[in-house]
């Protein structure tokens, strides 16, 4: 099966119902909201969400129906407040039961990176105080050379990651840059990892500054060509924010009733992310534009 | 109370910044009186001056433009942990005396609400040099014991942080919507340090759910500045966060 | 004090008789061998030197009798052979007794990740076979979670890391590309910092592409503009590899007489890093330079 | 024994390669067989295609420029401890019947000779999938058990590696500038598997230092053909490493 793949197939063929999909990686930028709108489209099921911080694609995809679980450190709006279909789900079992693995965002970093390193757990300071760490994924353990008590974070093993990168060759070797987050975490512990991207680049371009690269491709299941895939997150040198899309979401999300109206608006009713890009008009995309007057320095790799 | 949290930030400090209001205090500080001070977010960037445009969330492009460094969480969470960050701002829906804070679950009316959950706050609280805690001050806010500790203060009193191993300082202020408040240092408990410039201590102890008592010297919060008001404008120039 | 300041300043005011010196981060490349030199000229005493990869840096420390301690995974010479100087002082205690700690490159990377995280140690499956399981930097732990028998490294905090890059401005703030190694975890991991690089930048270029900074400048305590500072070692764009000058080294140094010679004539008779350039020549320097046509692809952080 | 190093790279393998002759192999293998292999190198490089000129060491401005992922050593590291490395090639001062090797101490007429350590190998041996051990062949250097373990093998045979936790597979092969050796899979002991054209098995027995057995159908290793010494002088057009 070749990786670069349509974001119809990749979905189709990567995610299956009642598998533990990372996203939100790098926090409230590069968030892959066209995956999670396809993920809908294509009514998975049963799904474990992980996240550090999720802002509204979670209670997209939990209002949708696709979720039975999240374990992550905060699920909300970011700019706008609290997540309606959370709430409606952990406290009214609406539209199904949810449940909730607690992590901060530190702990959540943690265990991706004990399953980057192959180790079943990594040791912290952190949480010492807080009620969480009774969770299952918290227990205390003692350093062997200072006799501290630490708390040991467990591995957190996504079935999939799915991230949104700047550019990609078709074998998958990425370039990501700007606001990172736990993306390279991510992208080592997963069993496997899709990506979209804003542009499909030669390999050569890949290879002209290897220090850029996100993983190496042979950990990449599928790279779906999908520019503005993580609208209405920023991609940095790509793509602003549309903060107005958090704003109207999290009032037309208030009542269930106007969460449905919103799916159809922006997700069932619309044919992919080109459907997408085309209920945004011309003129809204326009306004996403970055200004570009911020290059990197240049690098020479010559030997 | 972003001009609150902006006195907070002393110069040449690396502060974990988090967002909204202690974005434009950083922000403010910095023209005025820290101009050494970093920014450190926990989606991995670290600042040495403010970001380029008004912003959201601390992810947003003119956060990463012109940035010092862009990392991985986990490099500005071990700069964290291993003691080298010297402030953070926190938040939350509920605090109480001791200075816990509780983003997970409150009551309404008898039902349970879910929050979104802690994000970077409990890492901070745990483990910042020192923290301040920003509120707005309302009631069912300030509430005598919370009901989840999310990111942990100074837990049931003197000695809780050292005896759980707690590696950061914990809470040195809360700075409410009425007022700025320490914490005694031998009962570790909250107190009001002085009151903001039109509000009296009956009402901060009214919008209080627990008996709040003075610090010695209880004073009004000195009114902003010219300068302060001239930066809290420069930097936030539509009012989308002090209007 | 300021940051910026000469070699010999440097050197100075931050490396102290006594302290454990990491250097040689990036293995084979960036190693910082003009500080080594300027650490012999200054005659520093009773130092535990720290490394992965040392290549032959150590060995010259070694001879020169500022070594009482070595801890690291490798010590000689990667591409001649054996280290003279090490064999001497490991048999024969000439110059003078040296303690060994031994790891793998693992296991030091790992405790020196421990120290920038923060932590007193982090588990691995590494070296359960081997017979250095048993030094003093490991210890048996078990996995809360698992249960499974897991080798804990103990954290490694280096005095000082001693670090070439290949930019850096006034304040610390670096650039460092190519081949990296530990280089990170060694920065974050010291008490303080000190660089050399090959060139001083404005502010401006720093920021220009912070994905590309080492760590932020208020971990470094100095910082040195010593062009060719890594020189006979590369570094990636400014300098290659002078192979010739470990097989000259190795051959010379067989001898403690001919490792004198070598001392003299490469380190105690020279004026500081300017003078090496002058002793090695015009000629020999413009053999270094590197072929340029390997620029990093552009990259814009427009917003 | 560069293009017997080739041979036991098979197509689309992850490989830690190292330095000297196994980067040669890994050239060659590219070039013939495995075009789809992976390079990796504990300095943090990833590689889908040999150095652009002949190096001395991995960390050589040839092998970063151009190589597909540049990161830090515990990424690589990482990569190998999660699973995702297939082979890995190492060597050593020493090797004994089980395959450990020994690059910390050796003994030389009866005073002992300090090695430079273990390098990497040590967490190679441990982790690798597969190793595959490359060593010129003297009596001095295949002896019964060696000195001081830095790189495990089988340990003293059958079950050791499993008993003490060990991730990794452990040696499947011993190439020597003599012969290539396997590993009895009941008592994890090396045997002779093939003679290189022009050695017997006589003389392999002779310098080795313990009683040699032999595989089943031990045979001559295969002379090279036309196209692995075309690859070889491709990449080695000096004769550095093969004259």
């Amino acid at each position: 099966m070749p990786k670069l793949r349509s974001l119809r197939d990749a979905v189709a063929e990567e995610v299956e119902d009642g598998m533990s999909v990372f996203m939100g990686a790098a926090l409230e930028s590069l968030i892959p909201f066209a995956a999670g709108y396809e993920i809908i489209r294509q009514r998975k099921r049963g799904l474990t969400l992980m996240t550090t911080i999720s802002d509204m694609q979670f209670d997209q995809l939990i209002g949708a129906g696709c979720a039975a679980k999240v374990c992550g450190a905060w699920v909300g709006n970011v700019a706008a407040g609290l997540g309606h279909n959370y709430r409606r789900a952990v406290e009214r079992q609406e539209p199904g039961p949810l449940a909730v693995e607690n992590h901060s965002n530190f702990s959540m970093a943690l265990g991706l990176k004990a399953a980057a390193m192959g180790v079943p757990y990594l040791p912290t300071r952190t949480l010492m105080g807080s009620d969480f760490r009774e969770e299952d994924a918290f227990a205390g353990v003692v350093c062997p050379f200072t006799g501290e008590s630490l708390l040991a974070v467990r591995a957190v093993q996504p079935d999939v990651a799915i991230l949104h990168v700047q550019r990609a060759d078709a074998e998958g070797n990425a370039h990501v840059w700007g606001n990172l987050g736990v993306t390279q975490d991510a992208a080592m512990a997963a069993q496997k990892v899709v990506l979209t991207c804003e542009e499909i680049v030669p390999h050569e371009v890949i290879l002209s500054d290897p220090n850029r690269t996100l993983v190496p491709g042979f950990l990449v299941a599928a790279v779906c060509c999908v520019p503005l895939g993580s609208h209405p997150s920023p991609t940095q040198g790509y793509s602003r924010r549309d903060d107005r899309f958090y704003f109207d979401y999290h009032a037309q999300s208030r009542e269930r009733a106007g969460f449905d109206e919103w799916l159809d608006q922006w997700v069932l009713g619309v044919d992919g992310p080109d459907g997408y890009l085309e209920r945004l008009g011309s003129e809204r995309v326009a306004d996403l534009e970055p200004d570009g007057n911020h290059m990197a320095a240049p690098v020479s790799y010559g030997m | 109370m972003v001009i609150a949290a902006a006195r907070e930030i002393r110069d040449g400090e690396r502060v974990f910044v988090g967002m909204r209001l202690p974005l434009l205090g950083f922000a403010v500080a910095k023209e005025l009186h820290a101009p050494n001070a970093i920014g450190i977010f926990e989606s991995g960037v670290v600042r040495d001056w403010p970001a380029l445009e008004p912003i959201f969330t601390m992810s947003d492009p003119p956060n990463v433009a012109g940035a010092l460094f862009c990392c991985g969480l986990i490099e500005v969470m071990s700069l964290l942990q291993s003691g080298r960050v010297e402030m953070g701002f926190i938040g939350g829906a509920e605090v109480d005396r001791h200075g816990n804070l509780n983003t997970h679950w409150v009551g309404d009316d008898g039902r349970r609400l879910r929050l979104p959950g802690s994000g970077g706050a409990a890492d901070i609280a745990t483990l910042a040099g020192r923290c301040v805690i920003i509120m707005n001050h309302e009631r069912r806010r300030f509430v005598p014991r919370v009901r989840y500790i999310t990111s942990p203060g100074y837990g049931d009193g003197a000695g809780w942080r050292e005896q759980r191993g707690l590696a950061g300082g914990g809470p040195s202020r809360t700075i409410s919507s009425l007022g700025i408040f320490s914490f005694d240092p031998a009962t570790r408990e909250m107190q009001i340090e002085s009151y903001h410039p039109g509000v009296t201590v009956e009402e901060i102890r009214e919008e209080t759910d627990w008996p709040l008592s003075l610090a010695p010297d209880v004073t009004q919060t000195p009114a902003p500045s010219r300068e302060e008001l001239l930066a809290v404008r420069k930097y936030d120039p539509d009012g989308v966060w002090t209007s």
